[in-house]
């Protein structure tokens, strides 16, 4: 299936997005979901970063928190809600929030 | 063009998702795109008229207002709303009410959906 | 004749939010979904406990003696009653230390049929073969 | 004797934080204790009147009501109230309206303090 | 300090009560802080259960989630409502809800 | 004279919820609880960011621009305007690699006080010589 998966916070998703699998993996990081796309924790990046996927991070919820694309790791694209819309539609089927 | 169902149970106040879901819903209409939009649990405090827009907090009133403007459909699950002391004389007007089967029966016709849990 | 499979997937614990009582009362619903559909169109929800969402499966809740509110527990008797498949995580169960005699079931009421106890492959295969997904 | 001041940020529905503070300033007041509640966030939802009880459901005007006779003094945030469109008027009577200071004002003169923060 | 804790949720509070320290430290478990009672993770207890602290649990909490006192890790006191009060005016000055 | 002194510990992340904000305005308000109290009597307010906490501080936060609400950063600034003591934990701000010239500050505004980097061992202090401690 093609899966996009929102990820919305920033630790305790971490486990259920593990488990997923699906020939098309998209995982779109908004609201504080943003802080996997851009923080490290004791100097690694975020283990969902290395799940084979497609990864996205929504700008306006970046600059929210006071942060810029320079902050965002290279494996992510930046995106907007017009963006999204059009993931949504052509490139995922099945969408889930977690 | 396709058509979004979405469903959001967060509440209006107290999280972002519920703005979420109102930006994407916007951004999906400008496309063209058909989109519904449920609200259940603590969603349903959207429906509610006359919020004060205090600039400490999101309001949703407005973005309703252009939401409905451009076609989207907006219904509140009517028992979430009535258990939170929300009577359907103080909604908002052209936000349906309904129960959980509007829902599904809107999933039915849709191409795509994102469902919008809890918390 | 034309179904919409749903999965509906519980992973919340139960009782700090709705989200996993509105999971299965929203399941329940596809029962008189078709007056709003034309004739031949149905919806088909199959609800599957996973992670933490297994909690929820306990039996003997005391929800109403304790909080006035209907026990998550009388919402999966519903669902039983009323057909649903509800599918539960093996591999969840086990590593909570959750047997099998721990797991509500309708008996009681006359259901035929019980929570399945399946292993995450069922569940991954439930939500490759639906539709839409809707996580809880 | 002494005295309790807890606030909840928690809302009524959907979260069972809001159900505990009730009952531990229940259980409180019955063993002879002053209890003070400041409600703020999503546990303003609290104050409204006529909140329709299902069975699904927490609510909370019955348990206000006995507290507030227990002399527990419960208060709503105004700001947190009028953002979510909840006007002093459809308030439960007995439930006071006032801001944050109250809330610290309480604590001042408490001997304990639990603060149930969102969420 | 004397610090009642209470936990209210199973998995996210680990992190922050692992730091606490306190001369008389009480960890009250409630709502589904009490599967941290309860329920091993893959054989083992939760790691909250190896700090130096008094442990309770809210038996309307344990009961309404279909748990029962035999359930409970022996670490653990199983307290009523009449009791939490007490532990809150005479065993801890400082309270948080974490 | 009677002070009484709170720790104002907050430890949420920005924005998914209220937590955040509601604790430096509850801290802030402080200022204004002397008309609720005898003469002689205050709250001493101190406000420590800990955990993901710390996220709460990074400056430019363009909240109002997205989503039309007040950022948590001009609620810091207020803070610091009216001589709030803000203490941010030095280890999570190094654990999650946020350099100082990353952080807020109110000078633009005119405020003398700073955000205050501290060990965790210094905000262990103040919650040992509060008198009530406040988890947001």
């Amino acid at each position: 299936m093609k899966l996009g998966v929102f990820v919305n916070d920033y630790k305790s998703t971490v486990e259920t997005v593990d488990r997923l699998t699906a020939e098309k993996l998209g995982i779109i990081f908004i609201q504080n979901g943003v802080f996997h796309a851009t923080i490290k924790d004791n100097g690694k990046a975020s283990p969902i970063l290395d799940k084979s996927a497609n990864f996205y991070a929504l700008s306006e919820d970046l600059a929210t928190r006071g942060l810029t694309n320079t902050d965002v790791d290279s494996r992510v694209k930046v995106v907007t809600y017009s963006d999204v819309v059009d993931l949504i539609f052509n490139d995922y089927e099945k969408l889930i929030w977690v | 063009m396709g058509t979004l169902t979405m469903a959001c149970f967060a509440s209006l106040v107290g999280s972002k998702s519920l703005d979420f879901a109102l930006k994407l819903a916007g951004a999906a209409a400008d496309k063209g795109h058909k989109v519904n939009l449920w609200l259940s649990s603590n969603g349903t405090m959207i429906g509610k008229a006359h919020q004060k827009h205090l600039k400490d907090y999101s309001t949703a009133e407005k973005p309703v207002m252009e939401l409905l403007k451009k076609g989207v459909e907006i219904c509140t699950c009517e028992a979430c709303a009535l258990a939170r002391g929300i009577q359907k004389t103080e909604a908002i007007e052209g936000i349906q009410w309904n129960a959980m089967h509007w829902y599904l029966a809107k999933i039915y016709n849709s191409d795509r959906v994102l469902h919008i849990g809890g918390e | 004749m034309s179904n919409v499979k749903l999965a509906f997937l519980i992973q919340r614990p139960p009782y700090k939010s709705e989200t996993a009582t509105l999971g299965i009362t929203h399941a329940i619903s596809y029962q008189v979904v078709e007056m709003l559909l034309e004739d031949g169109q149905n919806v088909i929800p199959t609800v599957c406990m996973v992670g933490e969402g297994v909690l929820n499966c306990l039996k003997d809740q005391k929800a109403m003696e304790n909080y006035g509110v209907m026990s998550i527990e009388s919402h999966i008797k519903n669902g039983l009653l009323v057909d649903l498949d509800i599918l539960v995580c093996k591999e969840d169960l086990a590593r909570f230390g959750i047997s099998e005699d721990r797991i509500a079931d309708a008996e009681d009421m006359g259901a035929d049929k019980k929570l399945q106890i399946v292993p995450y492959a069922e569940i991954q295969k439930v939500m490759e073969s639906s539709n839409h997904l809707l996580v809880f």
